[in-house]
This record gives structure tokens, C-alpha cells and sequence, in this order.
């Protein structure tokens, strides 16, 4: 196998004292689609985030393409071609689909206008046009702010948003969990799509099909560090659920919480 | 800048408390004060009031009786509300002398140093109602109901034109609320309601630099006869620009003088005057050069 | 690549038990308390001034001034943090006041001035608390029905209240607006000849509309609301109605604050609360309350309020020239919220 | 079959130009679990709000019991006896996990404080402890304000205040689309023992298995109106997919969109 | 129970076009947008007082009288609705004008006072905007980095910045601050004879903000980021660096807005701005902003400017006593935010 893309180390991160991550490790190899899995407040979306530079960890390392990074802010992260869809989804609430999809990576007009600042705003909302086709949504009207817009178009304007500038690593913290039958089924084949274009996608997914049909590789995290690493195509549900539960090694292993 | 002396000299010390800081007339009186002090060799220390509040000059008297002083130069901004504090203070040896306005109760302070608001406004009154020829509408702009002195002198205006002018229309009076801009909006509105306008009446700088400026902007400037109160060095300006056209000047920096006299010789043991009242003048371009008028004119800064 | 053993299991971090670090953990469960790092702001200015002044600074005497000059702004100040933690704002305070005390001195005029009995007290009391909760009402009933954001509504409050006090008495200040009884036992009586009234009825209220706010379900309603109204109404709170009471107890605060400051300063002052309600937030806000709503304390409240006070207390004392006075205390009032930043960060919200 | 506990005629709302409902009907029988399914943005999150009395309907009538009602607000839907699961949870980011599941029904002390209406926090703490063990929910620390809970927390804290209270009609809009494995079964299972008491659940869930395994009976919504009623038994999930999306119709029936 | 056949089905539903009611659809498009129902106020109460006062109200003069008065607060609250937008608050826009006006002035006191050429105003001016934009910049600073609450940072800086322009003038306000020149041709010079060059300016600057908050990044950013800060450094926004940016905007206006008041008033009015927030941040939430961020906008602002300045102006016309004005505007106030409401229930968001 190739070198990891991007390598966490012993990260650690503690609120009060609830320690979210406790020395978590992290691997992703580009061109793979690897699940992240875990037990609810396992602390995957922490992970997430600390990877995303939007919370820094108290200890612990990251390494992009085998160099440690200091990932400070989120576009630091953006600059190492990081790519993140949210739980929380992070939309602007007052602004419309077109204006998130493209929140800081704005279309100008040509010319001086452009040169000024102007936003190019039918480009913008043809390309989230063009966007919520290919996820299979239907939005009805894309100028109504996304406050106003269904749980699942909420969320599908989230991935969409990462998907469309993918880079070279893509989070996507549970980006199907709000989505109808058809979009998660376009969800699933745009991550295909994009790992086959040599990205790295890291899916987090509490549904443990989905996971074994997508993913090709596991990594499971329970207490805030990693309890096991999968080969996807090896595994079972069951396999899955006792190592995110603990179930497994309780079996194999005295003392385990 | 007027303010704090650095180090007082002996064990007298006197404490001023204004009744608006920002006030050119008080920072005036303070100013002579400060003087007088130096020369006698003795530290006075300037606090006031941000706004004309009981509820904030109660504090800062509360704090300054805290030093201890020997003397306290006072302006109270009521008649009333603030007789308790006094009294402790005076209880605890400290000689009070009332500045520029005065309490109700007679047991306070050595000697009361006053310049007469009303009259004051009757001068304004009997000036404007001369150059207006006697005919015409005339309105009072002040800063804001319920102030003691800005009252004062709209009583006195308004006393004087419905006592001896009854030919000029008397209109009801606005309040501007220390704000220049209002005074100039309001100044407008009144002269499209009544284009009979011919004399304002400006209860303060403020208000006096609001008008003049509404006056400019529609063309009415000189056709409408503008009294301010004070004399500070802008107001001068605009008299000699023709924009203000009567002035009527209190004594601030007499008042500052005395203050700190009378309350050194109350320290000292010597006479005290009771009461001391102050002139006041009418300034106009035509007595502005007048030795007279100079002593009147407010200072710039200490 | 197969599953590997567990790298690391730490059952202390799973039960959330406290973690051996330098820092004893009551220490840090105390410093994540909202109300102590501001409370270390003022313990500080404390210091400083009694250590700049040590003969004149905290005498017994200062302590009992600043707090009766704070009295009136405390009592406005807890209903305001009702309202910041609901979300709103109300800067009708002080006109609410003035129109109270105009309310009830216009009794007390036409009942016996200023050598009124205690019968006429007692009913221009109930005057001036009536009319602040039934403008506060009312505004209530703005901001829950009517939908009009509270700035707009008290800021409309605020003028309309100040108004109608002075078409009432003309704009000047009514002689007799006050009983001697009531100023002589309340404004400058002491409780035992050593705490003054105005301090007791002050403080007693802040204890009362604290204990509500952190124990009942009023105050709960209250967190709710302001934290999320739309969930609150979902789970079948009555919204509309809360605020109305909530904007009815700050009015009536003003009326209770009208009542103190006519006994302690024996006039109604028309012209002179136009800025109350700039302080009043100013000490919430130091206080910790967040303008969004859902945070805030009353004891921290009462912290916000006597940081200004002691600030320019001591400033005075100091002898610090007026002008300066005003720049240090912009300073600190930001420094001090600085300060209790630090612990926020400590506990991000992601 | 017995009577219907809840029905909804003909429901209509419109925001701005967009119908998210158009004549929606919708029945409920006690002691049934309903599944209300549909693509995103089928209305199906309105016709909850509708039917919980947080939104009003521009047209169209509600039933319960047989006899009309008006829903108003949520405090008339609960008097009918209806709890309800919101999509966006609906939790006071503020508070903490106790509170929000006691939020509108408090527990007070006894005697005079409580008629005071002193809380009693310590007894609400254990109810909420012991509700969350129920889900499978480890929250480490009760205290926090919800806001820093995990995503799969949350929803657990939602869920509990709903099956905790649920009298007669509960309504659940993807309840377990952030939960975990484990936490998932332990609210189907809820959703059984719950029904088994003779309450009606209306389950909204974009995972058809899921759906299939629990629900009685389904519901189809459409572009704000109801399509097609089924029995889950005779169902498959092709079938649902295609009720959903209008694949079915479309074949059967000219012109539609 | 079988499957049933579709109940319904509305293609014109599904593609979102009007349908048909009584309203035709470009009216009802119009009565969404959020200044139109603002805008019905404000022609409302022009037709109101024309009818009351045919022969006074509204002649040509009136019209650019109003809006000269207007013309300070205008900029002032343009450079509101960018902070406000952002979920801020600036309180400190009255004292920063007064500390640009006072520093502009002392340079051309000491540069040819009243008699100084175009040379001394170019300077003054430029020392004006500087002020505002560093002092504005501070105060960005300290929200974004120091995360200090903006209502802190502004009314800190609100005390200060007035000290500091009372230390350097020693409170009064200095003579010969202004030039004549830039009195007579900016304060009362007319573009063409016709249009006072203050409204010119004014307008102006509405015209170039409005355009870059409706059509620009920055714009949209201000919007993203008082929407949702959290996700808006998600995406990558750099939103410390446009907080101070817009904080050093509104200073940059306050700074401009004292150049104006400079040559219209020809004095610094030192003690003349300490309500200028209120009226500007009414003005602004008046024009449907939110205090809560993400929403609002410049023309909305510029109404609201000028429904107080025309309500204030009608009612002297109409001769309404003073006391009964304050009472009338703030009904009409809470009045014209009720109206708007309707709009807001129509598209309600649950
Ligand atoms: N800002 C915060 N403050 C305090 N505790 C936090 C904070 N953020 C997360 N936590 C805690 O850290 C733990 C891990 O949370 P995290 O969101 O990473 O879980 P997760 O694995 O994503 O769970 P889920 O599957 O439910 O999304 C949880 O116990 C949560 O309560
Ligand atoms: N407040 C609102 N303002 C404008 N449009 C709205 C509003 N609420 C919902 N809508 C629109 O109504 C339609 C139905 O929304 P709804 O939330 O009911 O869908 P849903 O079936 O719950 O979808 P999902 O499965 O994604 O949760 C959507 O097109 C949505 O954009
Ligand atoms: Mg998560
Ligand atoms: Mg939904």
C-alpha cells in the first residue's frame, strides 16, 4: 500500500473533564474510502475537527503526506486540500443554498466588477443548480434561505458543498443521516466517484451496511482512541458492532471497560 | 488642560465638584478656581457630573467626602437630594461653599455664590425683543426639561417678552436634549411652521451651535435674531460672524475666584461673605469690544 | 489488515472521575464557575484602591456609601437580567422609574406632600409599583404578541413613559413629592443603626430574583426561552406569556426602584435618568450575561454592578483627573471582561 | 380495524410560492405503529409540525378521535395527548440534558417550596439518568448544556423527553438518523413496548429496512400529499422506493411529474 | 389495507410556479421584499403630515432640509448596518466623530485656524478618517481577537475616546477648529445650485456601501458571519480579520461623518453626541435589521433614518407640544415595526 495521506497521532483532547479523545489515533491512504465507526460520543466528530483545524487538540500529532503540520485554523486545513462536511452541517441559516454551497470560494464577474469583489451570483446559483441535480434533490426554490429548507436539503447543500470542491482528503460526518433513498444512493456513488478520482474519503456512518458497501477499509474508535483496524471486505456487521461496543474484546480481554 | 494639581502643598486641600463636566461655563469656573488656588498655594482637585443626575453627583460627593477635604466647592445639581451628603460632610469639618446653584436647607455652606439664572434670562429676553423691533414670533430651545438652571432661564425669558413685549408671539418651547443636530432639525421645522420667526432664545452652547448652524443652512441667518447663554470662545466667534447675535454671559470665572477665597478664610477663621451675587451681561457685537465686556468672555483652557 | 487489540482503555475518563493534574479539581471546578473570574476583577480593584489609599479607601464608611449609591441600580439591573437571559432588552428602565415616582408623588402631593403619613406612603407606593408593572406589562405584550423586536418597543417605552411624566408635571421636578416619614425611615434610615434600608431592600430582592431565577421554574422558563423560544414553545411553555411577565417584573422593579429613589433622594428627578439604562445593562452584560440570551446570573449581576461603582469610587479617591477617569474606566471594563474570556475559552463550545 | 385516534383532511401550507403541503391527509389508529415516509421535502417534517400544533395550516382539518380540533399551539396538541420528536430535536442548546428532558414538566421539591415552585433537580437528574440508560446512552457528564453533546447525544435527549411523556400519539421525525447501533435498536425496541401499550407512533425514517421492520402500516407522501397507504407485511422496500419517488405511478399513469 | 392510487398530484406545485389568487404574483414578489412595508410607513407619514400641513410640509425646501439633518446620522448608520448585520453592536459612533473632530481640529487650529486653505483641510480631513478607521479598528480587534462582547468593547471605547478628546481640549470645544472654506463650500455648498453637498455625500456613501454589502464578498461574508460565525470559519472565511474590518468601516464613516458635522457646524460640540448610538442603531433596526446578525440592509437603513427625522419635523410643523412629540414618536415607532411584522408572519420560519 501506498504512504498514509494523512496520519493522526495520540490525539487528545479534553472538555472540562470529558476527555472526548483520549490519545486517538487516525490513518487515511489516498484513493480509499475508509469509515470511520463508533459508539455515540465515541468521539469520531471530534476527530473530525481536530483533522478539519477547527478545534485543536491538547496533545497529539498530524501529518500530511508524512510531515507533521500545524492545522491551526480551517483553512490551514484547506490549504493541505482538507474538504469537510459537518454533523452540525455549518450552514449560514440567513443566506440561500447557492450563496452556501459557495461561502468562501465565491464567483466573481469578469472584468473590473469582478476585480472589485462582485459576486457573480446566476453563475453561482447555476452551478448549486447543477449541484442539487447530480445529489438528486429537489429544492423547489433556491432562493429561500436554508433555515427554511428540509432536513435533508439541509443537509444535501452541506455535501454538496465539500463534494463539489473535493481536493484531497474529504470528511463527511454523517453525511446520508438526513437523506431520502435516492440522494443517499447518489451520495454513496459520488464518494465512489471521488475516491476512483484518487481522493481520500473519510465517511462516518452509524448505518453499518452502508459502511461495508462503500468503505474499503474500517477504523473504529470507542473512549476516544482507536480500538481496531478493518479490512472492510473482511468484516461482518457483528464484527463491526462488538468493536465499536467493546462486546469483542470483553470477550478476549479481562478488565475492559 | 484644567484638572487634577499634582502635589498640594500643607495640610489644606479643597475638592470642586461641577454640576456637568463637559459644560463650558463650569469648566470656566473651574479653571479660575484652579488658579486662585495655585496662587494660594493650596491643591483643589475638579470632579463633575457626566450628566445633570442626582443619581451620579451623589456618588462622586460620597467619594470626595471619603479624602476628607477641608474645603468642598460645590455645585448641586438639586435643591434637595443632595442636603444629607452635605450635611455629613460638614458634620465632618469640611467648609462647603455653594457654587453657582444652591440647596433649599440655609444650614449648609459658608457662603452661596450664585449667578441669577432668571435674570439672566430676562436679559436675553429684553436684548432679542430689541433687536426682533419688537414684533414677531419667538421661541425658547433648551436642553431637556428638569434642569435647574436651564429652567431657570426660560422663566426668565419667558416672564420678561409676556411682561413688557406682548407684541412678540411667544412659541412653545423645545428641548433639544444637548444635541446639536436636534436643535438644528427643530429650528427648521419651527421656521416652515411659523416664517414669521425672528428671535430663538438658546438655552446653552450646545443648543446654541444647533441653531446657528439650522439658521445658516436656510438662509435665515441675521433675519432671525439668535441670544445664547454663555460666553465661551466659540460662541464669541459666531458673534463676530454674525451668526449669534446676543450673549449673555455669567460670571463663571469670578465665581471660581470666590469660591476659593471664601472657603480658604472659612478655613482660616476669617470673615466669610454669606451670599455673593454675580453680574451678568447682555454681549452684543455693538458692546462686544467694550472693556467692560472683555472680563466676561469665557476662557479657552487653563 | 485485521483488528487489532485495543490501544489504550481508560476507565477513569469513562465514569468522568477527576484527573490527577497539578490544579487541585475543586480549584477547577470553582474557576469554571461563570461568576468567579469577574469576582476576581472586583476583589482586585478592592486591592488596588485600598492599597493606593490605604487610610480612606474600604473604611466601613465607603462600604455602606458605595452600596446605598448602587442600591437602585441593583434592584433595575436584576429585573434586566431576566430580560437579557430571555433574549430582550429594555431600555425603558429608567423613564419607567421617573414615571412611577411622577405617579405616585402626584398622590402624595394631593395627600398631605411632604408630611404625608405612613397611609399615604403606603398607597403611593402601591401606585408607583402598579404603574411599573403594568407598563412593563404592556410592553411585554409588544414584544410576545405584537412581535415588534424589544429595542424598538422600550426604546418606544422609553420615550412615551418620559413623556407622559412630563406633560403631567410640566417638566419640573413637584415640590412635596415626597413624606419626610419615608425619607427619614427609608432613605436614610439603617437597619440595627448599621445597614441602611435602601441596602437591605436591595439586597433582599437580588437574593429573591436570584433564588427564582436559579431554582424555579420561572427561572428555568427563563433560561429556556432565551436559549431557544421555539423549543420552549414546543414543549408546551407558554412563551407569549412568560415574557409578558418577565418584561411585568422589570417594570415592576422600576416601580420598586422609583419607591427607593424617592425616599433617598426626595425629588423625581425627570431629567436625570437617561442613561440608567445603558448602566444597568453595562452591569448585566459585566455580569456575564450574553445579549443572545440563555446565559446569565443574578450574582453575577450584582458583581457587574459594583464594579463600575467601586471603579469610579476609587478613581475619585485617587484624585485621577476627571477626563482620565473616564478613559481608565473604558479600560477596565474591558479588560475585565478580557479576564473571564480566558475561562470561556477554557471551555470552547464547538 | 378501530376507529382512527388522529386523521388529517386535506392539510395545506404554503410558504411564500412553495406548497410543502397540498392537501395531505393522514390517519392514525391506537396501538399501531405508522410509518410516514417520503423523499426530502415530501412535507413530511410540515405534516409533524402541522399535527403537533407548531405550525398552523393554511387549509384543511385535523381530527382526533373523530371530532375536529384546532391545534394552535403545541400545549392544545399535548392536551390531546401528542408528543412529538422534532427533526431539529428542539432542545435549549443552554441547558442541560436533565432540563431539557423535564422542560415544560418540571418535578418540584415538596411541600411549600415546591408549591412555590422550587425545582427538584437532584430527582430530575435520576429520571434523566436512568431514561438515558434506557436508550443505551452514555453521557459522561449530565451537567453540560446539551450544546456540546455529541450528535448522536442529542438525539437521544430528544427522544427520551418524547417516550418518556407519550400518552396517546407520538410522533417520531427521524428519530435514530444520528443514533448508533446499539442506540437504534434500543428505540425500536422502545417504539414496540410503547405501542404495545396501546399508543399510537408515527415513525418517520428514510431507512426503508428499518421502516419495514418495525411499522404496522405506511404512509406515502408526495409533493405535500399522500400517495399511497400500505401494509408494512405486504410490502417490499422496492415498493416503498417507488411509491416514493412516483417511479410506480408513473409507469402506471400518464403525466405525472 | 392495499396500496392506493395517488390522491393528488400538482405539477405546478412541484415546479414552484405562482399560482393563481386574487394577488398578482409581482405584488405579492414586491410585498416579500423587506423594505417595501418599511417604505409604506414612511410614505404614510408623508402623506399624513402633506394632508395635515398642505402649505408647509414638503415644499422643495423641507425635502432637502431633512435630509441635510439626516445626512451625519445616515453615514453613521450605514457603517451600523454592516456591525449590526454582523450580530455587533457599536456604541462608541457619537464619541469617535467627537475625537476625529477634535484632532482634525487642532490641526487646523494650528494650521491657519478659520482662514486655513484647501492644504489644512486635506490634512484635517485625512487626520478624521484615519482616527475613525484606527480607533474603529481597535475596537474590531478586541471583539474579534480578545473576544471581548462588542457592547463592552464599544461602550469602553465610547468613555475613552471622549476623554481622551476632552484631555486634548480640555473640554471645551476649541475655536477656529474649522476652515471657512470647508464650511462654506462642503457645510453649505450646493452640488448645481440645488443639492446641499452634505446630502450629496451622504447619499453617496449609502449608495457605495449598500451596493458592496448587496453585490460583493464582503457583503456576503458580513452576512455568512453574523448568519453563523462557527461555519463561517469553517468554510475557510477569515472571520477575525473582517470583524475589524467592519468595525474599522464604521469608524472610517464616524470619522467621515465628523468631517461633515465639522463643516456643517463649523465646532466639534464635544458634549453634543452622547445619544448618536441610540438614534443610529434605532435607525438601523427600524430598516429590519436584527440584533441577532445576518439580517439587514442599507436601504432599509436609509428608511429608517428618515421616519424619525420626518415624524420629528412633522410634529413641530403641526405644532404637537414637545412632551406629546416624545409620546407620538414613540408609538409611531413601535407602530411601523408592528406593520412590518405582518410580513414576517406571512413567511414565518418554524
Ligand atoms: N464542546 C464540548 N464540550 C464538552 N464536551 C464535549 C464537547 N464536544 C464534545 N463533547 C463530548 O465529547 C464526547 C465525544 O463527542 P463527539 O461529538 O466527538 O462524539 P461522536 O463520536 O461524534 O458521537 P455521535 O456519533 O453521537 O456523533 C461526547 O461525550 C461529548 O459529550
Ligand atoms: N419555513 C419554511 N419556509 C419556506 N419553505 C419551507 C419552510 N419549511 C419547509 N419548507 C419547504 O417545504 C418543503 C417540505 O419540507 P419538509 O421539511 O416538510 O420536508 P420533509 O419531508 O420533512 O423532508 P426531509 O426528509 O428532508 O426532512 C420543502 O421543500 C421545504 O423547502
Ligand atoms: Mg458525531
Ligand atoms: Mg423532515
Amino acid at each position: 500500500m501506498t504512504d498514509p495521506l494523512l496520519e493522526a497521532r495520540k490525539v487528545t483532547k479534553r472538555y472540562g473533564h470529558v476527555h472526548a479523545l483520549q490519545g486517538a489515533d487516525f490513518t487515511a491512504y489516498p484513493g480509499e474510502v475508509v469509515a470511520l465507526i463508533g459508539d455515540n460520543g465515541a468521539g469520531k466528530s471530534t476527530l473530525v475537527k481536530t483533522l478539519s483545524g477547527t478545534i485543536r487538540p491538547d496533545e497529539g500529532e498530524v501529518l500530511v503526506d508524512g510531515k507533521p503540520v500545524q492545522l491551526g485554523s480551517p483553512l490551514d486545513a484547506r490549504k493541505y486540500g482538507i474538504e469537510t462536511v459537518y454533523q452540525d452541517l455549518a450552514l449560514a441559516q440567513d443566506l440561500d443554498a447557492a450563496a452556501n454551497l459557495h461561502l468562501g470560494r465565491e464567483l466573481y464577474r469578469g472584468g473590473l466588477l469582478g476585480r472589485l469583489g462582485v459576486l457573480d451570483r446566476a453563475a453561482m446559483r447555476r452551478s448549486a443548480v447543477a449541484a442539487f441535480r447530480e445529489l438528486g434533490v429537489d429544492l423547489r426554490d433556491v432562493g429561500v434561505p436554508v433555515a427554511a429548507l428540509s432536513g435533508g436539503q439541509k443537509q444535501s447543500v452541506a455535501v454538496a458543498r465539500a463534494v463539489v470542491f473535493a481536493n484531497r482528503i474529504i470528511f463527511m460526518d454523517e453525511p446520508t443521516a438526513a437523506l431520502g433513498v435516492v440522494q443517499r444512493g447518489r451520495v454513496l456513488d459520488t464518494i465512489k466517484r471521488v475516491r476512483d478520482r484518487g481522493i481520500a474519503v473519510v465517511l462516518i456512518s452509524h448505518n453499518m451496511p452502508e459502511v461495508l458497501s462503500v468503505a474499503d477499509r474500517v477504523e473504529v474508535l470507542r473512549l476516544g482512541s482507536r480500538v481496531a483496524r478493518l479490512t472492510a471486505a473482511d468484516t461482518t456487521v457483528e464484527e463491526l458492532v462488538g468493536a465499536m461496543t467493546g462486546a469483542l474484546d470483553a470477550a478476549g480481554k479481562e478488565g475492559a471497560a | 488642560a484644567c484638572g487634577g494639581g499634582s502635589s498640594g502643598s500643607g495640610s489644606k486641600s479643597l475638592e470642586m465638584i461641577t454640576g456637568v463636566k463637559s459644560d463650558p461655563f463650569y469648566i470656566t469656573m473651574a479653571c479660575a478656581a484652579q488658579q486662585e488656588a495655585k496662587k494660594r498655594g493650596v491643591k483643589l482637585t475638579v470632579n463633575g457630573s457626566a450628566q445633570w443626575d442626582v443619581a451620579v453627583q451623589r456618588p462622586i460627593i460620597d467619594s470626595v467626602a471619603a479624602k476628607h477635604p477641608s474645603g468642598l466647592l460645590i455645585s448641586p445639581v438639586d435643591t434637595a437630594a443632595l442636603t444629607p451628603s452635605l450635611n455629613q460632610m460638614q458634620n465632618a469639618g469640611t467648609k462647603i461653599v455653594l457654587v453657582d446653584t444652591t440647596v433649599s436647607d440655609a444650614s449648609i455652606g459658608v457662603s452661596r455664590i450664585s449667578s441669577d439664572n432668571v435674570a439672566g434670562g430676562r436679559a436675553a429676553a429684553k436684548a432679542l425683543a430689541k433687536l426682533m423691533g419688537d414684533k414677531g414670533s419667538a421661541i425658547v430651545i433648551s436642553v431637556k426639561p428638569g434642569v435647574s438652571t436651564t429652567d431657570e432661564r426660560t422663566k426668565g425669558f419667558d416672564e420678561e417678552m409676556k411682561a413688557n413685549h406682548p407684541n412678540i408671539t411667544l412659541l412653545p418651547v423645545l428641548y433639544d436634549n444637548d444635541l446639536p443636530a436636534t436643535a438644528a432639525s427643530q429650528i427648521q421645522s419651527t421656521l416652515a411652521a411659523h416664517p414669521d420667526l425672528g428671535g430663538v432664545f438658546a438655552g446653552n452652547t450646545n443648543t446654541a451651535q444647533g441653531i446657528s448652524t439650522g439658521l445658516q443652512a436656510a438662509g435665515k441667518q441675521g433675519k432671525v435674531k439668535v441670544a445664547a447663554f454663555d460666553a465661551e470662545p466659540d460662541e464669541v466667534t459666531s458673534l463676530k460672524t454674525g451668526t449669534l447675535d446676543v450673549l449673555v454671559a455669567q460670571d463663571p470665572a469670578r465665581i471660581g475666584t470666590e469660591g476659593v477665597d471664601q472657603a480658604l478664610a472659612a478655613i482660616d477663621k476669617k470673615k466669610v461673605t454669606a451670599s455673593i451675587g454675580t453680574d451678568m451681561v447682555a454681549i452684543t457685537k455693538a458692546n462686544l469690544d467694550s472693556a467692560s465686556v472683555g472680563k466676561y468672555l469665557y476662557k479657552d483652557a487653563c | 489488515m485485521s483488528a487489532d487489540t485495543p490501544v489504550k482503555d481508560d476507565p477513569a475518563a469513562a465514569t468522568g472521575g477527576p484527573r490527577g493534574r497539578s490544579i487541585p479539581p475543586w480549584l477547577r471546578r470553582l474557576a469554571d464557575v461563570n461568576e468567579v473570574w469577574t469576582f476576581g476583577v472586583l476583589v482586585l480593584l478592592v486591592v488596588f484602591f485600598t492599597a493606593a489609599r490605604p487610610s480612606t479607601f474600604l473604611t466601613s464608611y465607603d462600604v455602606t456609601q458605595i452600596a446605598t449609591n448602587a442600591a437602585i441600580y441593583l434592584v433595575l439591573a436584576v429585573g434586566m437580567t431576566y430580560v437579557i437571559i430571555v433574549a430582550g432588552i429594555d431600555l425603558s428602565v429608567g423613564s419607567v422609574l421617573v414615571l412611577s415616582a411622577v405617579l405616585s408623588a402626584e398622590y402624595t402631593i394631593h395627600h398631605g406632600g411632604a408630611k404625608a403619613g405612613w397611609g399615604t406612603i403606603a398607597v403611593s407606593t402601591v401606585i408607583a409599583l402598579v404603574t411599573g408593572l403594568v407598563w412593563g406589562a404592556m410592553q411585554g405584550w409588544l414584544v410576545a404578541k405584537a412581535k415588534v423586536p424589544p429595542l424598538i418597543v422600550t426604546l418606544g417605552g422609553f420615550g412615551a413613559a418620559l413623556g407622559i411624566a412630563e406633560i403631567i408635571t410640566g417638566g419640573q421636578d413637584p415640590t412635596g413629592a415626597v413624606s419626610n416619614h419615608l425619607q427619614h425611615a427609608i432613605g436614610f434610615g439603617k437597619l440595627f443603626g448599621q445597614i441602611p434600608w435602601l441596602v437591605v431592600i436591595a439586597f433582599a430582592t437580588t437574593l429573591v430574583f436570584g433564588l427564582v431565577l436559579a431554582f424555579t421554574r420561572f427561572g428555568r422558563y427563563t433560561y429556556a426561552i432565551g436559549s431557544n423560544p421555539e423549543a420552549a414553545r414546543r414543549v408546551g411553555i407558554n412563551v407569549d406569556r412568560h415574557l409578558v411577565k418577565v418584561y411585568a417584573l422589570v417594570g415592576l422593579l422600576s416601580g420598586l426602584g422609583s419607591v427607593m429613589w424617592l425616599a433617598y433622594f426626595g425629588t423625581t428627578s425627570i431629567a436625570g435618568h437617561a442613561t440608567d439604562n445603558l448602566t444597568v445593562i453595562t452591569a448585566v452584560v459585566l455580569g456575564g450575561a450574553s445579549l443572545f440570551g440563555g446565559r446569565g446570573s443574578v450574582l453575577g449581576t450584582l458583581i457587574g454592578v459594583f464594579i463600575p461603582a467601586v471603579l469610579s469610587t476609587g478613581l475619585i479617591i485617587m484624585g485621577v483627573q476627571q477626563y482620565w477617569q473616564d478613559v481608565a474606566i473604558g479600560v477596565v471594563l474591558v479588560a475585565a471582561v478580557y479576564l473571564d474570556q480566558f475561562r470561556r475559552r477554557g471551555r470552547e463550545r464547538a
